[in-house]
């Protein structure tokens, strides 16, 4: 039994950035009104020093703590800072927006902190026990964030639904938890594989724990069946929120499944080959449900939803095709979340000022954007292309990579499903396309033109989102042209994973 | 020999410089294309010359083993498919073949081209097209003169098309007259359904063959490499493209329509030379017809027998002096077919030359009338050689010509046909040609007499006679028409005749069946006096008659019915087909096959979003049932 | 091989991808311009291909300008290979004068001019791309780049058909054109995908195409399997090709585009289909094609016959013009299934004959829609009087879709016929009917259109202005230039053809 | 000593309980209650697993009671957090009742 201060520096980062929220806390007390604005800037340069400590510090450390509660390798490594980087540019996306339209500024970037801490212990935790509370501590924030806009109706209903259905799940998870335990009577993820392995008979309580353990991740990305919380969340949370939670909490989510999955079930591949076919199933439907509804949505952030739902079910696919002896799939997935987030910041960036503007979020609403706002409409349809899987941006790339590695797995029928679904999603992504530079703009409540309703059209967005969005554009394209140097960082944090 | 290549070429070259540059020249560049033209005309009678002292011994000539006469073929390469020598590929060639048919040909069409393009300076000289007119007729004498220099069926095929979009053009010259535009498309539409046929022959011989050229495929027929199947085969549908050219049955109706073109187009066009293209391909492809036991040859006769005599029978009835020339025409084609259906290969050749000239000067001379009296009906005229006697005159030698008059040209060519006739044929056939030699003379003499004869109406006081540029052409053409006749004897000295210069196998020194000679003099002479009696002197009324057989004159007058068959096929069958399958693209490709899954997508999409029904209860549900599910999975997978 | 020979193919993509690239970076607004930059990137690229095709030595054949770029090693081992041969060299050159023209035409887009150019300079990339490059990764990421711009090149910038009864709006067809292509492409990516897994399974994980040729060769791809993934290849690829019946995008889609986009649709994009049966189906799947070719031929034979037929009734020119495509690009399908070296050469030629010949119908359309804001047949008439030039180029454009002969198409029909005649005869013959067809909607179109007495509603029409005749010109220069001595273009075309396995 | 068996009935009982109370109840607190339930359901399952255990091999730990211990704070933070967000909709919508907080759906 190791002590427990053993290599704890190791954890410096996560300490810090706990320090760091606690921090945001403090100073908001002594912060006057109107003032606040800087704590952005204090969170953001805050990340910015980690996401270098970090990896100054864990670079191509090996190491397990408390005998292998805590992973400190490369794996997490990529992902804390993949994290903290992408939590910049959410807060940057979302600096007007709190401005203008939240109150309780400092709560809102601690709490953002917060979260963040808790998906850099997920990508870390080897452990269920471990990644159960670093699950939680992220969706507490989350569900305060959701409900961040006080007053309205949507907000708080968002955060309700988001609460009840979020607490079922983990009371499933932790069922599960529980029947693994008692079966097993370990909670280790590599301890759970030798288990599975070496389990004779076959007891139900341990397979059915295994399945209730997936329901609770899956909720967590918000597959098929356990999705319907997602759009209702989406579209009542504040915009920033809603950007986070596509962003974010899927990607911590399937980081803690790619180290499950690839920690304790393909090791355990020989006595339990069919594992791959439920995340098959599961993936197969959720691209597919998520997409076909997507079709009939009108409203700009439910859309999204949808087609978060139907990326989770490409993404899933890449998870079945985990396997012992290649990277391709670790890589591909990896790529894949990387790609995504960059897109639908750039996609969300662009409509979040575009709801600073006007204040509205249909898709209808969109119409002669490209006359009024060029750069705006630039990036959107930039991005729309790229969620849909067209060159040259990082969609396309990470599509073919990812689809490749479930077909060399054995499952071309699932990479045929992939690629017939992302067809399908070309379509509503080319009717807010459509809006955007074919429609001219609809009229406004008064009646008049749109752009004199909401003079702030004609003005050009402001700096942050400008910058989101310049980089945001630039880090598709060059991804979509040109991924070798992140697939060769990834190639190493998959490394770690894959032993 | 081998610079025969520059006859066509002249013209090649002026068409291009008339289009482009007329407009800055004198004459709108009409003078390009005589000189062109004239050119030509000059080489040809090098060539001849040349022909006539070469032997087996100069560059590229041998004796044809099919003809057994002086054959010269010179070749450049054009293009190959596939590369050179690799299996199944082909080389396309440059190349002319010069022999006797070929020379005859390049005459007719020199001189007949020389002569029209003088005529029409004066004829079209206040047209807003001028310079335009004479282009196209430079680019139709080039392709015409390529058509019968070609030594492969690819080089005969491009000009075939090349002349067909000639004539489509210069039918529809005045385009902006609806009948004209309907008369160009059908006249190309009519021959381009032949030409399916040219086109799928030649390329059925080059798969037997494995090359276009003609003498590789007559060696094959000669040596039996080529089965007799597919020898007939591709003699029949090489036959159907020169229907199509040559107007016979039934594909005849483009040329009386094709009259709405300028009148000396009709002169050169459909008289002289194009139409003769399909008699010239038969005769140029004579060995695939009459090899093995000639079937071909029978079909030919058949059609050819047929055209002239229901040809013969319109041109009797019709009003219009233009149309009665063109059903003549197309009689008279019919005769050429008929001829080479019976061996008369020699016989056709010089009809088709004697035919050539006597039909250019006739339509020069309807002309020079129309040109005057603008009127096209025979009704509106009558008397007329009082006031334009030089017409008068060249166009009765034409129709004399024509109607088998003793020295004139188309008399001994008529009567070689007969021989030819009498020779392979059986009775029926003899008979039935001699009646149609009887018509043609008859309607000849009935468009002369009507035209030129009786009193003069007095509308036609003003008429004048045709100035020299179009006078002096009728004349040289009445010249030969008179005269031509006459290098059909074996003169004394090397001339051995006309049937001694151009034949098929052997040669035909001239021979004359006195019987059938007499025959067709009395004949040719009784239908002239009976034309006269009742067209002139209008002493006999045909009233009785024309009542007696009402029905049947109606169905001559209205052409045998051939154009509204045509009409209602296109109209009822075509173009109603053609909707159909544009609605069906529409209805249903396009509306149900296509956009049908696309809106059932939708549709789906809109019906499955239900089950996000808003209730946070349903989706605990949801959760406990996918749980459920999901556990009850891993489970049994196991298990 | 000097420097130049090195880089000059990936100077094809750069450059119009720079001006893209640049142009996105242009201040917007001022038309003129924007008009003139493209022209000259245009201009290079065009200058670019004459180059390439010039140099490109037929005699030694194969690859050449052979270079690769390392992208990305390991398992995928994709790298940007480069290269040309007789086949892709006509198209590269058909490629840069189809957009030099298409941009010279493009003055009258005045309405967001920069974005215009932008896009269509992309498109012209991955139109270059896909007709150089040696890797299928590669291949598919310039295919669909090809495609992804039409949207909005027609959505934006593209005009509506309105006949009362009968009404496509330009939102229609570019929604249709789009994700009808992207439908066809998603097969060919799981073809590529079942490519990639069963050559990884024989042991070689690549998606370099003559790495997979050589394979093929090798016989690693057993039978059934090459016969049940090539139908992914013709289908999808089909598709754009307009291969019946998933032609009905192609006749929507270019009348709605704008003229410079119909000129480059019409006039390479379709090709890219053709190309790609060939370079990938045909390369890497030989006996999958052997098996295939039957249907394929079948159905090229229903292109060539069904699309005249449905041309005859139709009344918008451009529809015409849209069906006889599908019409003719059933020729280049037929001579691609002959598998016959006649045959396919006269399918590569009629590729770029058709790909010249409809750009020049789309260029003049485009000029009489200026001017007269109709395309009704019922409507026109007497137009050459008032626009003659426009006329007779529109005539001899229209003879050479008839198959004149001492025009471009009649060589490629031919050659199409000769190789089929050697193959499926009655097919053939059904072919060479169809081909009579094309002459009575041509000659329905010049007579309704061009010749009678223009109404005087007319009365003030200009003719097409000075560019469109240039460009008009130097397209009816090359038309008769390969009609009357095909031999230049030929004599690459045929080491080209040489080359494909199993002919 | 009583068969873990009993005890893991008892506690899928329960836990099957709280599931029903979360589907059936209208009432948000109430939802929130049959959580509690389901996690009660997990501790008594962890609980019993952790005392049945034999103290050797691999059993020889307290993980049983120690995720007990957490998941009874979390869940209490859970409660609390619950409780404040339905506090702020009974403010602005004045009830609670799940079937009327349904504004977005489909």
């Amino acid at each position: 039994m190791t002590s427990l201060s053993e290599n704890i520096d190791l954890l410096t980062p996560e300490f810090a950035l706990a320090g760091l929220a606690f921090l945001v806390f403090a100073v908001d007390l002594f912060l006057p009104e109107g003032r606040k604005g800087m704590l952005a800037w204090l969170s953001m340069a805050g990340l910015i020093a980690l996401i270098v400590l970090s990896i100054v510090m864990l670079w191509d450390e090996q190491e397990s703590l408390y005998d292998g509660l805590l992973a400190v390798d490369d794996f997490a490594l990529f992902f804390k800072v993949f994290f903290m980087g992408m939590g910049i540019f959410i807060i940057l996306s979302s600096m007007d927006f709190v401005e203008n339209k939240l109150k309780h500024q400092g709560e809102f970037y601690g709490l953002l902190l917060f979260s963040i801490l808790g998906m850099n212990v997920m990508a870390q935790s080897r452990e269920l026990l471990t990644a159960y509370i670093a699950l939680e501590l992220l969706s507490f924030s989350l569900y305060v964030l959701a409900a961040y806009a006080k007053d309205s109706a949507k907000s708080n209903e968002s955060a309700l639904k988001y609460i009840i259905v979020g607490a079922v799940s983990s009371g499933i998870l932790l069922y599960g938890v529980s029947m693994v335990y008692s079966t097993l009577g370990v909670t280790k993820f590599e301890d759970i594989a030798a288990g599975l392995a070496s389990a004779s008979e076959v007891a139900p309580a341990l397979w059915v724990g295994v399945g209730l353990i997936l329901v609770g991740l899956m909720f967590k990305v918000s597959a098929v069946p356990f999705h319907m919380w997602a759009p209702d969340v989406y579209e009542g949370a504040p915009y920033p929120v809603t950007a986070y939670l596509a962003i974010g909490s899927k990607a911590a989510a399937f980081a803690l499944i790619l180290r499950l999955v690839s920690e304790g079930f393909v090791p355990a591949a020989e006595r339990w080959e069919q594992w791959q076919l439920v995340f098959a199933v599961v993936a197969a439907v959720t691209m597919l449900v998520g997409n076909l509804v997507a079709l009939a949505q009108k409203n700009l952030k439910r859309l999204m939803a949808y087609s978060s739902i139907g990326h989770a079910g490409f993404i899933l696919a890449g998870i079945t095709a985990l396997s012992s002896d290649s990277h391709l799939a670790s890589n591909g997935v990896m790529f894949y979340l990387v790609g995504y987030a960059i897109t639908n910041l750039v996609v969300f960036a662009a409509i979040i000022s575009f709801f600073n503007m006007t204040g509205k979020e249909m898709i209808a609403d969109l119409g002669g954007l490209a006359d009024q706002q060029p750069f705006l409409a630039a990036c959107l349809g930039m991005g729309l292309f790229s969620l849909a899987g067209l060159p040259i941006f990082v969609g396309f790339t990470m599509k073919f990579y990812l689809f490749t590695a479930v077909a060399t797995e054995g499952f071309l029928w699932l990479a045929a499903l992939a690629v017939f679904a992302s067809l399908i999603s070309l379509y509503y992504y080319l009717q807010v396309l459509r809006q955007v530079y074919i429609e001219p703009a609809p009229p406004g409540e008064g009646g008049s033109a749109m752009a004199d309703e909401h003079p702030a059209l004609n003005r050009i967005p402001s700096l942050p989102l400008l910058t989101v969005l310049g980089t945001g554009a630039a880090a598709m394209i060059w991804l979509g042209v040109y991924p070798r140097p992140l697939i060769e960082v990834i190639e190493v944090a998959s490394r770690a994973l894959v032993t | 020999m081998e610079w025969a290549w520059l006859i066509p070429v002249f013209s090649f070259a002026a068409a291009p410089a008339v289009v482009i540059f007329g407009k800055y020249l004198p004459g709108k560049g009409s003078w390009l294309s005589i000189l062109a033209i004239g050119g030509g005309f000059v080489v040809f009678w090098l060539v001849l010359d040349s022909w006539l002292d070469a032997h087996t011994g100069t560059i590229g000539c041998f004796t044809s083993e099919n003809t057994s006469l002086l054959t010269c073929d010179y070749e450049r390469s054009w293009f190959n498919a596939g590369i050179v020598g690799a299996v199944g590929s082909v080389s396309l060639n440059w190349g002319i073949l010069i022999d006797p048919l070929t020379i005859a040909m390049l005459g007719l069409v020199t001189f007949v081209a020389l002569m029209v393009q003088v005529y029409s300076l004066s004829y079209m000289k206040d047209d807003p097209r001028f310079g335009w007119y004479f282009a196209v007729h430079s680019l139709f004498a080039a392709a015409m003169l390529t058509l019968v220099l070609a030594d492969n069926f690819l080089l005969l095929y491009v000009a075939w098309e090349l002349v067909g979009i000639c004539s489509y053009l210069l039918i529809g010259f005045w385009h902006e007259r609806q009948a004209a535009r309907e008369a160009a498309k059908k006249a190309f539409i009519v021959t381009r359904i032949g030409d399916v046929g040219l086109l799928v022959g030649i390329l059925l011989i080059w798969r037997d063959v494995g090359s276009f050229s003609m003498l590789d495929a007559f060696e094959a027929v000669r040596t039996g490499a080529m089965s007799e199947g597919v020898a007939t085969a591709s003699a029949i549908l090489l036959f159907l493209g020169a229907m199509g050219k040559s107007a016979q049955v039934p594909f005849h109706v483009w040329l009386p329509d094709a009259m709405e073109g300028p009148t000396p187009v009709s002169a050169l066009i459909h008289a002289a030379t194009m139409v003769v293209a399909g008699v010239y391909l038969v005769a140029r492809t004579f060995p695939l017809f009459e090899a093995y036991d000639a079937d071909p040859l029978l079909l030919v006769s058949i059609v050819g027998l047929v055209t002239a005599l229901g040809a013969s029978t319109i041109a009797l009835v019709a009003t219009d002096l233009k149309r009665i020339l063109a059903y003549s025409t197309i009689s008279h084609l019919g005769l050429m077919m008929l001829s080479l259906g019976a061996f008369g290969y020699t016989a056709a050749i010089f009809h088709m030359m004697a035919h050539g000239f006597s039909k250019a000067l006739l339509f020069l001379g309807a002309g020079s009338v129309l040109h005057s009296t603008e009127f096209q009906e025979t009704g509106e005229m009558g008397g007329l050689r009082k006031v334009m006697p030089v017409t008068a005159i060249v166009f009765s030698i034409g129709a004399l010509s024509l109607g088998g008059i003793p020295i004139l040209a188309g008399f001994w060519s008529k009567d070689e046909i007969l021989v030819a006739v009498n020779d392979h044929r059986n009775v029926t056939f003899i008979a039935l040609t001699l009646f149609t030699a009887f018509l043609s003379a008859l309607y000849m003499g009935r468009a002369m007499f009507l035209v030129f004869f009786g009193p003069l109406k007095d509308q036609n006081n003003h008429v004048h006679d045709a100035p020299i540029a179009m006078a002096l052409p009728m004349a040289l053409l009445g010249v030969l028409a008179l005269g031509f006749g006459l290098i059909s004897f074996n003169w004394p000295g090397s001339f051995g005749g006309f049937g001694t210069f151009v034949f098929f196998g052997h040669g035909e020194p001239f021979h004359f069946e006195v019987w059938l000679g007499a025959l067709s003099i009395i004949m040719a002479v009784a239908a002239f006096v009976a034309a006269y009696k009742i067209y002139a002197l209008r002493s006999v009324s045909l009233q009785g008659l024309r009542s007696r057989n009402s029905g049947l004159l109606k169905i001559v007058e209205n052409k045998y019915y051939f154009d509204e068959v045509y009409q209602w096929t296109i109209d009822r069958v075509v173009l109603v087909f053609s909707r159909f399958i544009a609605y069906f693209d529409r209805a249903i490709v396009n509306d149900i096959i296509v956009n049908g899954p696309a809106d059932v997508t939708r549709k789906f999409g809109i019906m499955i979003r239900v089950h996000v029904t808003g209730h946070v209860y349903s989706y605990a549900m949801a959760m406990a049932l996918g749980s459920v599910g999901l556990g009850i999975f891993v489970w049994l997978r196991v298990a | 091989m000097n420097e130049f020979d090195d880089v000059a193919l990936l100077l094809l993509i750069v450059v119009p991808l720079f001006g893209s690239l640049s142009m996105m970076l242009m201040p917007g607004g001022q038309s003129k311009e924007s008009w003139y930059f493209a022209i000259f990137i245009s201009a290079l690229s065009l200058a670019l291909a004459l180059v390439v095709f010039a140099d490109y030595d037929y005699d030694e054949g194969g690859f050449q300008y052979l270079t690769s770029y390392e992208w990305l090693p390991g398992p995928l081992d994709i790298s940007l290979s480069l290269g040309i041969d007789g086949i892709s060299a006509p198209m590269v050159l058909l490629n840069g004068i189809v957009l030099f023209g298409g941009v010279l035409v493009s003055q009258t887009v005045k309405h967001r001019t920069r974005d215009f150019f932008v896009l269509l300079f992309a498109l012209s990339a991955g139109v270059y791309g896909v007709f150089v490059v040696r890797d299928l990764f590669f291949l598919f990421f310039f295919y669909e780049l090809a495609v992804l711009p039409m949207y909005l090149l027609i959505g934006i910038w593209g005009s509506s058909t309105d006949f009362g009864t009968f009404l496509r709006t330009k939102e229609y067809g570019a929604m249709k054109l789009l994700i009808f292509l992207v439908a066809g492409s998603i097969l060919v990516w799981i073809g590529i995908l079942a490519l990639y897994v069963e050559a990884s399974d024989n042991g070689v994980a690549t998606f370099s195409l003559q790495g997979l040729a050589q394979m093929a060769e090798n016989g690693q791809f057993d039978n059934d399997f090459q016969t049940l993934v090539f139908p992914l290849f013709m289908v999808g690829f089909g598709v754009l090709a307009g291969l019946w019946p998933f032609h009905t995008w192609s006749p929507d889609g270019h009348v709605a585009a704008p003229t410079a986009v119909s000129m480059l649709h019409a006039g390479v994009l379709m090709k890219l289909g053709a190309y790609g049966i060939i370079r990938v189906g045909m390369f890497l799947l030989p006996e999958g094609a052997d098996n295939w070719m039957p249907v394929l031929i079948t159905l090229g034979t229903v292109n060539v016959v069904y699309g005249a037929v449905s041309a005859m009734s139709q009344n918008d020119l451009k529809y015409i013009i849209g069906y006889s495509s599908v019409s003719h690009m059933g020729y280049v399908l037929m001579g691609i299934a002959t598998l016959d070296n006649i045959g396919v050469g006269g399918a590569v030629l009629q590729m770029f004959s058709h790909g010249i010949m409809t750009a020049l119908m789309f260029l003049l359309v485009g000029a009489i829609y200026e001017r007269t804001h109709t395309r009704d047949i019922s409507v026109l008439n007497g137009l050459a009087k008032r626009m003659p030039k426009n006329s007779f180029f529109f005539a001899i454009a229209g003879l050479a879709s008839l198959g004149l002969p001492g025009l471009s198409g009649f060589i490629a029909e031919f050659m199409v016929f000769t190789g089929a005649f050697r193959t499926y005869l009655p097919l053939a013959i059904l072919a060479v009917i169809g081909a009579a067809l094309t002459a009575i909607y041509i000659l329905r179109l010049l007579a309704r259109t061009f010749m009678g007495e223009p109404d005087e509603r007319w009365n003030d029409l200009t003719d097409s202005s000075p560019v469109e005749m240039s460009v008009g010109a130097a397209f009816v220069a090359i038309i008769l230039f390969v009609g009357i001595w095909p031999d230049p273009l030929l004599r690459v075309i045929n080491v080209g053809v040489q080359s494909v396995p199993g002919v | 000593m009583v068969d873990l068996v009993y005890f893991q009935l008892l506690s899928a009982a329960l836990f099957a309980i709280g599931i029903y109370g979360v589907m059936a109840r209208r009432s948000a607190v109430l939802i929130v209650m049959s959580i509690e339930l389901m996690l009660n359901a997990v501790n008594i399952n962890l609980i019993a697993a952790a005392s049945h255990m034999d103290g050797t091999g691999k059993f020889a730990n307290f993980d049983g009671e120690l995720i007990a211990i957490f998941i009874i704070t979390v869940a209490a933070a859970e409660v609390g957090l619950a409780l404040a967000i339905i506090l702020r909709i009974f403010r602005n919508r004045s009830t609670v009742n799940v079937d009327e907080i349904n504004l977005m759906k489909w």
